[in-house]
């Protein structure tokens, strides 16, 4: 394979975290890491990004969950998750095992859920960094509140930077006007850098039943349908603001990766291509690599928001 | 362990009552694979329909080849209907946790629903031990495939059929024939009970197994999307309180364990 | 088939316009009709929703226009048309013979260009109504302004709502934070009814080029993709008001229109679905009535907005 | 008249150098199917790849059979390799305008670059003026199929070919032979060019046909959506100023109408 010749340099710099590549699993599709290491060799990873925590267990939402659409799927797991301490105790000292930056996602019902969890990771080791997840829509009582209202998304995101010595990811939501407004409002909060795109609110209904396909009614729409929405607010939030962005959105290839990294990202994220292919994310790392050398690129930092418009 | 192959399609033939038989190669997929463990099959290489589906494995052939029965319901299953010898697709397994091993002195009753059996017509082909197979269905053209009724006369002591409407059988549900069998006691040892089927079935089997004060274990379906324990998506609710995985603690669970949502 | 056995009855009563079925075509995907009628027979349509027209004609954008995406396209024509007057005299003439409603897709880059096309149109006969379209992401000047600011969309459909004497039927932008709050304005202006949605802003870029994939940067997305979207925007806003809604984005079959249907439109407008198939609105109709009458159901009225919540 | 068909695969083979020629069977295709039009054709039943492919009119073997020559680049064109006899394909056409009639004074000159052969090929077997076919690619493996390239040369009076890297034919670019074409002047009747393939390429031929002062007709590409005038998808910036619908009143336009954008 060409590939091999000469190599593209493929590490980044993600607000001070040195990545080994660009190549990140997204939050809630790859487990605690456990579940896909029998497929994939997670020291190829640039990072984990791991289900979402919260300072309690939580149960998550009825099945329904899932339900497939056209090139997506739409989900109300309800974060699911066993709380901050388990995560800590049981799922933290595995993932340390591995040479691969570990990204922890928070979230909570209220500003002192997000605080408490912010405290207790900032006391333990081998965290690279916390996403904090102010997007979620299947949470009626938090997530998304934050996430579409850019008061409260300032506020909750500058009282957790005061919280923590590690770099803080603001997840952004889609479902606004104008995502530079959110990038901003993370930028002046302290954030270090931003993860976007988080799902879009969808809703499917059975017709014979009448009932929503989803016990939750509404649910978040992954995969590759929402991929040209996720590029477009990845190219304008990189306009708007200079900390690093994670890109996600229905990333199934290499090329798009690319896609993401020419509309300023400098690092990509793989979600729901990880439940049609288990080594989704390898298979993104090598297309990236393939591309890179096909077109005489030296380094995926060369790309980073080259999108040349005509 | 579980494994991620490019299975080679041997042969993928109807076999009557909208179902079909398709043999599937893949590299020592046939050692592992225990009675009630699926695979995820893609059956695109495009991106409509996204997810992977999950099937019963209904036999191993070999260490090699397994054997999958499906029922044409949807896009997907006609997708899979289309494939032809020779074709590859993804595949993803042995998944999950089968049905546990049949002890020595238990009788084991396989009860399948519609289109539940092929996880049963594997622990029957596994197990020495003759088991009571009972099969229940709407009506006739919803039952197994003739020559899987067949398969299942050579494995096991006795067969029953039961149908809602009468056209095949005994009218019926199949949870009278479960009763019955259990009434009569006819066999010697312990009575086991090992189900598949709609949830709303297997919710009925497994109260009359508690009343009856014998063990149950129920192979669950829900919608999957990862089948390794990823997403989140197959919650089953538990009594214990909480959601357990249909794709990793699962599909096979002990009935007492499951919170039934009573109908 | 079952369908002729017992036929429901499927006319609906919009905004006071008897439509003789729900099923409409989407603006500017089925041109002003010719294209399609050597496919379709128009007189079996509820209605044509025609391409948009504005007070000058409009050359529209420098190709390429469109992009393939999964499941959907991108679109940035431009609102290329050949202005309101040459669609009196040329197009609108032709659409009459048909016996099926003719709805004016109109926009402007300007306050004062809306109004201008509006009472342009007052004076016409054959038009069944306005479908004022402030939700075109693909034209820099105007649209999407209106559409994503709800006091410049409130001001300009008052405006409108004052110039004809006409129904007119505002055309939402998917866009935005909380469709409820537009959809409210579009009340408090005075509209008739509601037609959503619109396309999503998306991007595509060529890894290879590094070039967009659209001449025009971002451009819509539409197509089978969007449906959760578009779904769930629906069923919100029919919540929020009491104005009928024309549902619309993605759909493909007679269940796909049904889904909009229960979750509260009146209407429903195939688009995308035209162009892979040109007799898609045909289909989408038969479909409609073969699923209500295997479900028993004696109109298509009954249905509407009745998604049973568990 | 366009007609949207369920047309039938009567074969689909490989013809070499990536390209496979495709027999569609629908009800009267063939006997309006006129050279320089093209078909839209629905690779799936499925939702992704989306949209349908435009592919020109190769050939008309009956009047209920058209030929197609398309080579594999991408998702949906793999799909389409994949078919077999037997299968369906939503079909729509013959589409567009197609290239003027040739008249009893003109010699026409059939300019192909790499895959745009396809419509040239169609116009010289219905026309009865032997053409002079001119074939360009980079590369001898991006010309058109042995066979057909034998089919040009029964069907005209002179096939000449030029690669850019000299791998077959004359070493450079098509626009070279077409010069020397012209220069020479050796037919009698008046030249008039018809030309197919990459816009660039079609720029310069039309470039020198104008400096030569004779008639040239280009077939066009541009992405396409619906096939049929409505999406306003597939425009080609013209003199006047505005846009064409290359499905519409193009595919073919003269060469004069158009706005080239210079390299
Ligand atoms: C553990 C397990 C084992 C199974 N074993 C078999 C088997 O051996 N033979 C067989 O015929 N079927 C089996 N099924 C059911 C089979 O997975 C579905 O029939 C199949 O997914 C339908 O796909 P479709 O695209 O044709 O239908 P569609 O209705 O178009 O599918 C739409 C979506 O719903 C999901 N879905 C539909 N029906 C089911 C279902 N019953 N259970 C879970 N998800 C569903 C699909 O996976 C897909 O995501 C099993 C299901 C599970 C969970
Ligand atoms: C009027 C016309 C006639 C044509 N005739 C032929 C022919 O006879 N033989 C042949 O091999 N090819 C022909 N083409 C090109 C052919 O349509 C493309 O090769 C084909 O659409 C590629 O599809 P894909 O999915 O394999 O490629 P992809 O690159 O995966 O397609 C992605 C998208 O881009 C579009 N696209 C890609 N390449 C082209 C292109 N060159 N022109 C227009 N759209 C494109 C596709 O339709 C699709 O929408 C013709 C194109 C046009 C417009
Ligand atoms: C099943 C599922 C669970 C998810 N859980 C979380 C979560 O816990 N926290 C979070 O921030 N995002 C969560 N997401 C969103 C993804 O991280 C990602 O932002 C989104 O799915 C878009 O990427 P994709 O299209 O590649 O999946 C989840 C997505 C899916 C499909
Ligand atoms: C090519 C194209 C052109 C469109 N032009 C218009 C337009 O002129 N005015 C308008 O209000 N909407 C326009 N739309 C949006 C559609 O009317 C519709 O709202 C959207 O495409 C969602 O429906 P669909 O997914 O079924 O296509 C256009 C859409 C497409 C794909
Ligand atoms: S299917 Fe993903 S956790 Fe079970
Ligand atoms: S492809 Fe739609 S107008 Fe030409």
């Amino acid at each position: 394979m060409e590939t091999t010749v000469n190599r593209p340099s493929m590490w980044v710099d993600f607000a001070g975290i040195r990545l080994k590549n660009p190549v990140l699993t997204a939050s809630g599709t790859f487990g605690y890491g456990e579940e896909y290491a029998e497929f994939v060799d997670l020291n190829m990873l640039g990072g984990i990004i791991v289900k979402g925590v919260s300072i309690k267990p939580i149960q998550g939402n009825p099945p329904p969950r899932i339900w497939e659409t056209p090139s997506g799927m739409l989900n109300a797991i309800g974060l699911e998750n066993p709380g901050v301490d388990v995560f800590i105790s049981e799922k933290l000292p595995y993932l340390r095992k591995f040479d691969t930056a570990v990204i922890v996602n928070i979230f909570g019902y209220s500003v002192e859920d997000y605080l408490a969890v912010t405290e207790r990771l900032d006391s333990v080791e081998g965290i690279s960094a916390i996403e904090v997840n102010i997007s979620c829509p299947n949470v009626k009582a938090g997530g998304m509140v934050f996430g579409t209202d850019v008061d409260a998304s300032y506020a909750l995101l500058s009282q957790v930077r005061k919280r923590t010595r590690l770099p803080i990811i603001a997840k952004l939501s889609p479902n606004v006007t104008d995502i530079t407004v959110f990038a901003r409002a993370a930028v002046d909060a302290g954030c270090d850098g931003l993860s976007l795109i988080n799902t879009l609110l969808g809703m499917a209904i059975d017709v014979r039943s009448r009932r929503p396909r989803l016990a939750n009614c509404t649910g978040g729409l992954s995969g590759p349908a929402v991929r040209p929405v996720a590029v477009r607010m990845v190219w304008q939030a990189a306009k708007a603001v200079n900390i690093p962005i994670i890109g996600m959105g229905g990333i199934v290839t290499g090329e798009d990766a690319l896609e993401f990294i020419l509309a300023g990202a400098t690092a990509v994220a793989v979600g729901t291509a990880n439940f049609i292919n288990p080594r989704a994310s390898i298979d993104v790392l090598c297309g990236m690599e393939a591309i890179l050398s096909q077109t005489g690129a030296g380094s995926v930092r060369e790309l980073i928001g080259r999108v040349n418009q005509a | 362990m579980n494994k991620l192959y490019r299975a080679e399609i041997l042969s993928n033939k109807a076999v009557g009552r909208g179902y079909r038989r398709m043999k599937l190669k893949a590299e020592g997929i046939g050692k592992t694979a225990a009675p009630g463990q699926f695979v995820m099959l893609r059956v695109t290489r495009n991106l409509d329909p996204l997810l992977a589906r999950p099937f019963g494995i209904f036999s191993t052939v070999s260490g090699n080849i397994i054997e999958i029965v499906y029922r044409i319901v949807g896009r997907g299953t006609i997708l899979l209907s289309d494939a032809g010898p020779g074709d590859e697709l993804f595949m993803l397994g042995p998944l999950g946790n089968g049905f546990p091993a049949v002890r020595k002195n238990a009788v084991p009753i396989l009860v399948s629903g519609g289109s539940g059996f092929p996880p049963l017509y594997f622990l029957a082909s596994k197990t020495r031990k003759r088991a009571v197979v009972l099969l229940g269905a709407k009506s006739e053209d919803c039952l197994p495939p003739k020559d899987v009724i067949g398969g299942f006369k050579k494995l096991s002591s006795q067969v029953r059929i039961a149908t809602e409407d009468g056209s095949a059988g005994e009218t019926g549900l199949i949870t009278d024939l479960l009763a019955d069998v259990l009434e009569r006691r006819s066999m010697k040892g312990e009575p086991v009970v090992y189900a598949c089927g709609p949830n709303a079935m297997l919710c009925a089997v497994s109260m009359i197994a508690q009343k009856a004060g014998i063990e149950c274990y129920v192979s669950m379906e829900e919608r999957m999307a990862c089948g390794v324990g990823a997403c989140m998506g197959c919650s089953i609710h538990m009594n214990m309180g909480g959601y357990s995985r249909a794709c990793k603690e699962g599909p096979v669970f002990d009935s007492r364990e499951i919170r039934w949502k009573q109908p």
